[in-house]
């Protein structure tokens, strides 16, 4: 590692955006702020996995210019960007249910704090 | 031809705005762009009953649609003006209110525009309507009563949006 | 003390991610990721080789992905249908002005999401995302105008005509060439970096944003007509 | 030709920024909500379209597209200002000590609602029927 390239630094904002999304999650007593934790942690490892496949030679995964179709080498990994687009949609469907169940609990003991709700606690 | 009016206009507007998206006037795309507008010109949402009659392409209304476009570009700049020189000023000089302005306008559309308008241009800001009463935060006011009031702030927008919206 | 310990936990894990991670070097693609940019073209004629992935090498794992995308839209109407606790929001039009320009603006979005979906096989973009900005227009709808209501009906004829069709397609496949969701012979492949092209991609990937369009207003739909709690007293917050 | 183009665009796109700077500065100076509101959308508007025009500028082929945006950007930014100013209103956020009249509170409490009622005015005055 001798310089800093934008690799590194998309890196290192990936790395910290899951370590504060999983603070988040443990250190906030607020169901929702846990569920942004867990949102936040989840972008962060979007942004990881999409920068393991980059590489600063190499352009977009789409043939669209024929200099690119007679040259398919000149492109990046196409398998991490499709694997995080469905890990974004995943990631979608898991907030949804989360967010559902967060408007239940409020239902339930009109709080959204996660001391109030103990009862599977050993 | 009067019903179907608002349906064709949406109809067109939309292929349009699929061929300016799709950049390029390759048949296969007219064809998909075609079907599509059809289609979202079919929703009961996409609002063509917002539209009147055929009467909204009268040469006249175009031409004036076509010089509020200037003015209202014009009145843009002056606001941003205005409120470079409100912000830059070491003391702030302001003297805000909010005064009631009446518009006669009765198109929906028209008078979501002149509220855009009136936001857009210099210390006015569109805060809520009520049937025909427009209430306007005026950072600078110079007159509480709503008539002196319409004519300094909606006046100048309404002449052109009467005749284009009818 | 649970605070410092979740502050070690944390820093013993970026210490860990950061070991993992092979920082600064780039990366070539992989043996199959090679294939498939070599290949991508004759097989498919997408010009774009993410769909590709997606929507025809691993067209089975999508199909899965939207049955996930189905389930947890259908787990939070489930979860969300019992309205006990909690009462109807009272009916608050918002100004006019506002409902207005929410259905202006409702058409060209849709538009704009279906050029998304129609042309996911050439440029960046597809179902998901196409779906998500047609849900966005229906939002923008219900929350200008809460009394406005979908037609439930409609949707869900949609919805479920879709994830049909994606099996279908997939079926298709199977019959023609022998392995369920081939691209190979179902449908003419076309000219590369044309509209009609790439076989069967688009027509999935149209029915897939059809399909998470429909599913997401319906959960937004499900969402803004929850209500609010009935007693608004107690509780920490 | 080109290197003109890329003259006025950059100074395009600088002049934009320039102004979305000062609504920004107007955001932090200005004393209470819609006072904030003022300064921020037309500073956004204009700033938002000078830059999106310098980069049209600055890559031709991109025009088309930049120019649909600018015009989503003049209904829907003026549109949301309008929406958050009267959702201000409503739940009864105070304006600034400077402020010398307010006639949409004045109305509101000849028709004998306060702020941050339910009760709709229009509801109450029974005036106004919107009718789409």
């Amino acid at each position: 590692m001798n310089a800093v390239t934008p690799a590194t630094l998309y890196l290192v904002t990936a790395i910290l955006l899951i370590l504060i999304g999983l603070a988040g999650v443990l250190v906030r007593r607020n169901i929702l702020k846990m569920v942004l934790g867990f949102a936040l942690a989840d972008t962060g490892i979007n942004l990881l996995i999409a920068t393991l496949g980059s590489n600063p030679e190499r352009t977009a995964p789409i043939l669209d210019k024929p200099e690119l179709l007679a040259n398919p080498s000149l492109v990046v990994d196409p398998i991490p960007q499709a694997l995080v687009l469905t890990a974004i949609v995943i990631g979608l469907g898991v907030t949804a249910l989360m967010l559902a169940y967060v408007i239940r609990l409020y239902a339930l003991r009109q709080s959204l704090d996660i001391r109030d709700f103990g009862r599977l606690k050993w | 031809m009067k019903r179907a009016f608002p349906f064709l206009f949406v109809t067109v507007v939309m292929w349009l705005l699929w061929l300016v998206l799709a950049g390029n006037l390759d048949p296969q795309e007219m064809l998909a762009g075609a079907v599509v507008a059809v289609l979202v010109a079919a929703l009961r949402s996409s609002g063509p009953c917002l539209l009147g009659g055929p009467e909204v392409l009268h040469p006249r209304r175009i031409l004036y649609a076509l010089a509020y476009i200037p003015y209202m570009i014009w009145a843009i700049v002056l606001a941003n003006l205005d409120v470079a020189g409100r912000v830059l000023r070491p003391r702030l000089k302001i003297n805000p209110g909010i005064v009631k302005v009446r518009t006669n306008l009765h198109s929906q559309v028209g008078r979501m525009i002149l509220a855009n308008s009136i936001t857009l241009t210099p210390g006015t800001l569109s805060v809520d309507i009520v049937g025909d009463d427009m209430y306007i935060h005026w950072i600078d006011v110079e007159s509480r009563d709503a008539e002196a009031a319409t004519r300094k702030i909606a006046a100048g927008f309404e002449k052109y949006l009467e005749v284009i919206f009818g | 003390m649970k605070q410092i310990l979740s502050v070690v936990l944390l820093l013993a894990m970026g210490w860990f991610l950061v070991g993992l991670v092979p920082l600064g070097q780039p990366t070539e693609p992989g043996r199959v990721a090679q294939h498939y940019i070599d290949n991508g073209i004759d097989e498919n004629r997408g010009a774009n080789l993410v769909t590709s992935v997606i929507v025809n090498y691993r067209g089975f794992d999508t199909l899965g992905e939207v049955t996930v995308l189905f389930l947890s839209v259908a787990g939070a109407g489930f979860v969300l249908r019992r309205r006990d606790g909690l009462v109807r929001h009272e009916h608050r039009p918002s100004s006019e002005i506002l409902q207005t320009g929410a259905r202006m603006l409702f058409a060209p979005i849709v538009v704009f999401g279906a050029y998304i979906f129609v042309h996911g096989h050439l440029s960046p973009g597809g179902g998901f995302q196409g779906g998500a900005v047609i849900a966005s227009a229906v939002m923008l709808l219900l929350l200008a105008d809460r009394s406005h209501h979908l037609p439930h009906g409609l949707m869900h004829w949609l919805e479920s005509m879709a994830g049909f069709g994606y099996v279908m397609a997939g079926v298709a496949g199977l019959v023609v060439a022998g392995s369920f969701l081939s691209n190979q012979g179902v449908l003419p492949l076309g000219t590369w970096n044309r509209l009609f092209s790439a076989g069967i991609i688009p027509i999935i990937y149209i029915l897939v944003g059809l399909k998470v369009g429909t599913e997401l207003s319906s959960l937004l739909d499900v969402m803004i007509d929850t209500g609010r709690p009935a007693r608004q007293e107690g509780g920490r917050s | 030709m080109t290197d003109l183009m890329r003259l006025v665009g950059a100074s395009l796109t600088f002049l934009g920024s320039a102004f979305l700077f000062l609504g920004a500065l107007g955001i932090f100076r200005m004393p209470d909500i819609y006072n904030r509101m003022q300064a921020g959308t037309k500073a956004t508007t204009l700033g938002n379209i000078l830059t999106l025009t310098g980069l049209g500028l600055l890559a031709p082929a991109w025009l088309p597209k930049i120019m649909l945006i600018v015009l989503f950007v003049l209904i829907t930014n003026p549109l949301s200002s309008h929406a958050l100013a009267r959702a201000a209103h409503r739940s009864g956020v105070t304006l600034a000590r400077e402020t010398i009249y307010d006639a949409l509170r004045e109305d509101e409490e000849a028709a004998g609602i306060g702020p941050g009622s339910p009760v709709e005015i229009d509801a109450a005055a029974g005036s106004s029927e919107v009718t789409p």
